[in-house]
């Protein structure tokens, strides 16, 4: 069953009450990252409440129980990368996004993540990188398409490419053991990667759109027909949230501090995600379109099925 | 004397069992009939590695025999029977050591629901009998060969059973306490008027408890021979041992040993119990 | 016949919870739990192809690496630990401290010491099949009999002699024991060493599967690795037979009759 | 001349073994704290020598220093809660479970046999694969630990127990049948206390088994505890604190470890493993 | 006569043994001094629990006293000494279950190094005398309790040691085969000259293999008498056993026993053996 029984009618029209009895609890899955923290923030500043929603967060520790959580009805929400839901998609499960989550800065040089190498490799652009072992936190994913694309733009072979996974927390170490070539690595760990005299030969992100959405909230496509409210709740919200962290960095940074173990040094110093409402169409198209190309899907997504 | 199954406690009859093993078969026994009445007290004796412990393993129902039966009763013995009871010659494997002596002789009449002021009385009783009376908290593996043989017997006693197979069950205990527990035994017997089948080595040990003595041929065995020991019922250690009757039947039942070492067997399987005439 | 009746004891059991399970899933689709049908179809689709050679071939040789150290070590450190008191006492809280340590925590540790390796994943699952053989051990050697001990101490039979002919055959049922739980820790290890700093083998792909949602193919993989058990298993207890022939022979006396 | 060797040799030789008697168990704990004490010294010199950089592997007394920390914060006591709630519970129902079905199928040959194909099919399956069936069941509560935990510690349990059912002493096994005693009464007095040690081994197996499920399920899953807080800390760069809660989960294992032989000691005492450690 | 230290080949002196159990103490031995020259053959008696196999567990350097010491040839005894075969009174669990008969026979042999083909005619000889020559190459526990026994007594002649101790070694085979090892270690004794402290619950069995015979007290235990066996060396089973001397010399070991039964104990714990002087 779904986590909503109260009537959602009737909390539509209790707005701001902060009495909290008539509130339609909501459990959201979430990974403890920084792209996650417009939600807590949100949630901080009761934009959530405001909708009549009581927010129950629960943390996951990876991806593996988002995706089931949804499907079996312990998540309403949950955040995720694009890619794993157009992979779920790609397999039969009818899911669907209802709030963008976290998008690259766009600019080269100070974005979320990159393609990192030891001082003195002789890994100068993306495409020296074929031929080598590059880790990424999981294969068949974000990292490892957005990577391919960087290498085939700058005019390597990314079939030569060779992926392991490594965990963002074990990359700079082992980058630093020469026990791969070149890791792609995220924030915070990228900023100490690179602290460490490694250089970042590749924004991936970047390189495939300046305007890349790299994750969101999404659901069931049966709970948005049958709860359309709800969802729109959760939208507005979701959408306040994301502005209000986009135009408070400081606030995210200190939020980050409360659901993560990241120290406050790494927290002042990290480039932090770019937080946008709506999803661009034509990065999430040429995202899909490369994906089913280097064989992560067995087709290009649509992205009106996908996107609301 | 033809063996009469209906007044028949225990018959066995045309018993044989061959063991299976890596090397061959083991015909361990060929051929053993003979019936014990109620109340018999009977003593087994044979070579070494004749088969009878097999034979008590068969009787008791923990192994099936290859050809014959074992009637109890005049029912065929399938399992365990009810109201037998055992004394192991592995007396030290027989004793359970996660338990203490006293819960070793307690535990059959616990099973059986016998009712706790009871089954103290039996135990103790049958403890002192024993004379270990001394040692209930200690656990088999702290006494010596010859107490742990005591307590497996001291169980058998107080379980009050119809019928008492006992294998060997004096071996490990000295010659003293071996005449008590020889008049124990033959106290318990008439007491009780339980039916009694004893193994034992030792000829003047048959001829002294037993009312019969069944002699084993040699390995595949055989009834060899089965006497009736004509000594009065109230026996003594000294006055009973220095019978000439005693000397008598003693120096026969050593000569039939003699024989069935050597591999003499009988002309006929044996059929019942056959009185020596007197010389 | 007898062929026949191992056959049926085999099998029943396994078809009539298929057949369970077949029953079970007639009505309701369930994404996570597929069909037997639509099992067993991806099963020959993904397991008998080129996968084969690339994933499953050296995943098993890493397993079969990983058993064998973990039994020697298992072994040798048990019959020392559980002959020398002093030493157990040395090092039994030490060895408790690293048996509870899960797996997946000591992957980054062992990335660094030994880096992203054939040996390293082979060292996950030393790491985690060694316990039940090494525990197994200890506790067989420090179970000798009295007397037997007692015997071969008057007769002599002393250092590796001792061990050789006294305290292994001794132990031996219960190292037994421990080795069969090995076997199928084994298994699971060998998939847990490739769950990370991967990007191939048995594991890898069964976790991929699961990842990108893959579900019947999943499954497919779980069954994999069932039937791996069971082979391993079937050659085990045939050994087990051999090497423990006297030990069968003399619990099942009773039952030769 | 006999009253003086008893005179001379006697009183002080029994004094001397006496006096080592008392200090026996003392002795052992002080073994068992050098042994450990000598693992944190090669720990703390590995990345003191700089045989691996001390950012990626902090020297013991770094993380030790962590752990004093997290000895200080309710949170952490929490999460041992947590987890240690989840340990207990997965680990009474597979052993309950685990015994019931073991002493079921162990004293019937027809059972041994039929299950054996089975057994062994599922034993090798990996918790961790069971995952999304168990978020599926039960969501990222406490429940999907349980269920994994639950699977990996019963086989652990059932394997000893099928092995110590079968190693009754035939004798002992028969002179209880001849007493009368029935298929129950046999499990009871005799079959139970022979698969005792094998069980007390399995039990210590699952102990641990179940802990690093219970850890691994909430670092892979997220429900709540230990293994939640070293995820957390692990995303979160914290390599020192990473490694304290790491450190915390092994005390746990030896603490654990430290009861099941306390139990062992008092549920085995005439066990000769048991025995030839007070006598002699 | 004063025990010489000297030209003993085993000394026991003020030997004491106490088990600590949870139920507290058990003194099983109190002071045992006594010495056997090299070559003797002593039997020791003594009521059942007297602390018999307690005391050969310490000679055999298995246990250590809790008080008092063993020499064996003038060097104090601490570990199971090199020479020195010991035959268990629990026969059934001495012998390697994992090995068949000719196995557990050879293996003390093998692990001395003794070269394959001595080795098999040791092996070969020592089951012919006790009469398994026949079953090689079963397992232990498919033979009879005897036969079992006999494998272990098999083991301890072939090993050719200078000290053998016997624990009860015939309590589990028939009047016969007894017999015959009786004469067997008999011959064994004078062929290798060797020392043998035989324990037995048999005083026959004492008086005719005895060259010496120590009778113990019951727990706690001294030595309540030390008797030379003054008989010829050569003994014959009937004739022997019908010598006048021979009665005699049984029939005090048997007042002595009944004594210590009755918890008598002697005035000072015994010294050396005391010829019986003829009645
Ligand atoms: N489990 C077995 N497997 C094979 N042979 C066996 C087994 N048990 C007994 N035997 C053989 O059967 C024969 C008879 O053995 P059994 O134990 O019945 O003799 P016994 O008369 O009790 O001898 P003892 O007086 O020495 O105890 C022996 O030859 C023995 O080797
Ligand atoms: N392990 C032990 N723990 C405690 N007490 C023991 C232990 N072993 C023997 N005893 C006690 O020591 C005493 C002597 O035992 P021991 O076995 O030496 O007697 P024994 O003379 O060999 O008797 P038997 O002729 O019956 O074999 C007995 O009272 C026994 O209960
Ligand atoms: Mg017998
Ligand atoms: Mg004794």
């Amino acid at each position: 069953g779904s986590g909503s029984p109260s009537s959602p009618g009737g909390a539509a029209s209790s707005g701001g009450a902060a009495g909290g009895t008539d509130l339609t609890k909501v459990s959201v899955g979430v990974i403890p990252i920084v792209d996650c923290a417009p939600i807590y923030l949100g949630d901080k500043q009761g934009f959530f409440k405001d909708e009549g929603l009581q927010l129950d967060i629960q943390q996951a520790t990876g991806g593996a129980a988002i995706v089931p959580g949804v499907v079996s009805g312990s998540f309403d929400f949950a955040f995720s990368n694009l890619i794993s839901v157009m992979v779920a998609k790609d397999k039969g499960l009818d899911l669907k996004f209802v709030a963008n989550g976290a998008s690259t800065t766009g600019e080269t040089g100070k974005d979320v993540g990159g393609v990192v190498v030891p001082a003195g490799s002789s890994i100068k652009s993306a495409k020296d990188l074929a031929g080598k072992t590059v880790s990424v936190n999981n294969l068949s994913n974000i990292g490892d398409t957005t990577i391919k694309s960087a290498v085939e733009k700058d005019g390597g072979d990314p079939a030569s490419v060779k992926f392991v996974e490594v965990a963002f927390p074990d990359a700079p170490a082992a980058l630093a053991n020469k026990q791969v070539d070149a890791a792609w690595i995220l924030e915070p760990f990228m900023s100490k990667a690179v602290a460490d005299g490694g250089t970042v030969v590749s924004w991936n992100f970047v390189e495939m759109s300046p305007k890349l959405d790299i994750a969101g909230y999404f659901t069931k496509s049966d709970t948005v027909k049958s709860k359309p409210e709800l969802t729109q709740k959760f939208t507005r919200a979701m959408n306040k949230s994301l502005e209000y962290a986009q135009a408070h960095p400081q606030e995210v940074r200190d939020i980050v501090g409360t659901y993560t173990k990241i120290d406050e040094a790494s927290r002042s110093k990290m480039t932090l995600t770019h937080w946008t409402v709506n999803f661009d169409k034509d990065a999430f198209k040429t995202l899909g379109d490369a994906a089913a190309k280097y064989g992560t899907l067995s087709k290009a997504p649509n992205a009106g099925d996908l996107l609301p | 004397m033809q063996p009469d199954p209906t007044t028949a406690m225990l018959s066995v009859r045309g018993l044989k069992k061959v063991y299976q093993t890596d090397g061959g078969d083991i015909e361990a026994v060929r051929n053993l009939t003979f019936d014990l009445r109620a109340g018999e007290l009977a003593c087994l004796v044979g070579p070494s590695g004749s088969g009878k412990t097999t034979l008590l393993k068969c009787i008791s129902g923990l192994m099936a025999p290859t050809a014959g039966e074992v009637l109890l009763d005049g029912k065929r013995v399938s399992g365990p029977p009810k109201k037998m009871a055992v004394v192991f010659q592995e007396y030290g494997r027989s004793l359970f050591p996660w338990m203490r002596v006293r819960e070793n002789v307690e535990l059959p009449l616990k099973n059986q629901g016998v009712p706790k002021g009871e089954r103290d009385k039996l135990v103790d009783e049958a403890l002192e009998a024993v004379g270990l009376a001394h040692v209930p908290r200690s656990y088999p593996w702290q006494l010596s060969g010859g107490m742990q043989q005591r307590v497996a017997i001291a169980r058998a006693i107080a379980y009050q059973p119809e019928v008492l197979l006992m294998d060997e069950p004096f071996a490990a205990v000295d010659a003293q306490t071996r005449a008590d527990l020889e008049d124990l035994i033959r106290t318990v017997w008439k007491k009780l008027g339980i039916t009694v089948l004893f193994v034992t080595h030792d000829i003047d040990e048959s001829v002294y408890l037993g009312e019969r003595v069944i002699i084993l041929s040699s390995s595949p065995t055989v009834v060899q021979e089965d006497i009736v020991i004509d000594l009065p019922v109230e026996r003594d250690q000294l006055e009973t041992r220095s019978l000439p009757r005693f000397t008598e039947l003693r120096h026969h039942v050593y000569e039939q040993i003699q024989l069935a070492k050597k591999g003499h067997r009988p002309a006929a399987a044996g059929t019942g119990p056959e009185t020596l005439t007197r010389s | 016949m007898k062929i026949l009746k191992t056959l049926g004891f085999v099998l029943a059991l396994p078809v009539l919870l298929v057949l369970l399970w077949w029953a079970s899933t007639l009505g309701a689709v369930n994404f996570f739990v597929p069909t037997p049908a639509a099992l067993f179809a991806k099963f020959g689709e993904v397991w008998f192809g080129p996968r084969f050679v690339t994933d499953v071939l050296p995943s098993l040789g890493r397993l079969l690496v990983g058993v064998v150290a973990a039994i020697i070590i298992g072994v040798v450190g048990g019959v020392l630990i559980g002959s020398v008191k002093w030493l157990r006492a040395l090092l039994e809280p030490t060895l408790e401290f690293f048996r509870a340590i899960p797996p997946p925590v000591l992957v980054p540790v062992l990335i660094l010491l030994m880096g992203i390796t054939d040996s390293m994943k082979v060292a996950v699952i030393i790491s985690g099949c060694v316990w039940p053989v090494l525990l197994n051990t200890i506790e067989g050697v420090r179970a000798v009999d009295g007397v037997l001990s007692d015997s071969a101490h008057t007769y002599g039979i002393n250092g590796w002699a001792r061990v050789r002919y006294l305290v292994l055959p001794s132990a031996s049922p219960q190292i037994m024991a421990g080795v069969r739980q090995s076997l199928s820790l084994g298994l699971i290890l060998m998939v847990i060493s490739e769950m990370f700093a991967s990007s191939s083998g048995l594991g890898f792909t069964i976790v991929q599967f699961q990842r990108s949602f893959a579900i019947p193919e999943m499954w497919s993989g779980i069954v994999v690795l069932g039937l791996l058990g069971v082979a391993m298993s079937f050659i085990f207890q045939w050994a087990e037979r051999n090497i423990l022939r006297w030990y069968h022979g003399q619990k099942e006396v009773e039952n030769a009759a | 001349m006999s009253a003086d060797a008893l005179a001379s040799g006697g009183p002080v030789s029994t004094t001397g073994r006496d006096r080592r008697r008392v200090r026996k168990s003392p002795v052992k704990q002080l073994l068992g704290l050098a042994g450990i004490i000598g693992f944190l010294g090669t720990w703390e010199l590995i990345p003191r020598l700089g045989i691996i950089n001390e950012r990626f592997l902090p020297p013991a007394s770094e993380v030790i220093a962590a752990l004093v920390r997290d000895f200080g914060l309710t949170a952490f006591w929490i999460s041992v809660g947590e987890t240690m709630t989840a340990w207990f519970l997965g680990l009474v129902i597979a052993v309950v479970l685990a015994v019931l079905l073991g002493f079921i199928i162990g004293s019937s040959d027809f059972l041994r046999k039929a299950t054996n194909s089975t057994v062994e099919f599922l034993r090798p399956i990996p918790s961790v694969a069971l995952i999304p069936l168990a978020v599926l069941l039960f969501g990222i509560k406490i429940e999907s630990s349980l269920m994994l935990i639950t699977y990996a510690a019963f086989w652990q349990v059932l394997i000893q127990v099928l092995y110590g059912v079968a190693d009754i002493d035939m004798v002992a096994n028969n002179t209880a049948r001849t007493y009368g005693l029935g298929r129950m009464a046999r499990i009871r007095y005799v079959v139970f206390p022979t698969a005792l040690p094998y069980l007390m081994t399995g039990v210590r197996l699952a102990a641990t088994v179940a802990l690093v499920l219970a850890i691994t399920a909430e670092l892979v899953i997220g429900s709540p505890g230990l293994g939640h807080e070293i995820a957390l800390a692990q995303s979160g760069g914290a390599i020192s604190g990473m490694y304290a809660l790491v450190l915390a989960t092994g005390l746990i294992g030896v603490l654990i470890n430290s009861l099941m032989r306390l139990i062992e000691k008092k549920t085995l005492s005439w066990h000769s493993s048991v025995r030839s450690e007070v006598i002699v």
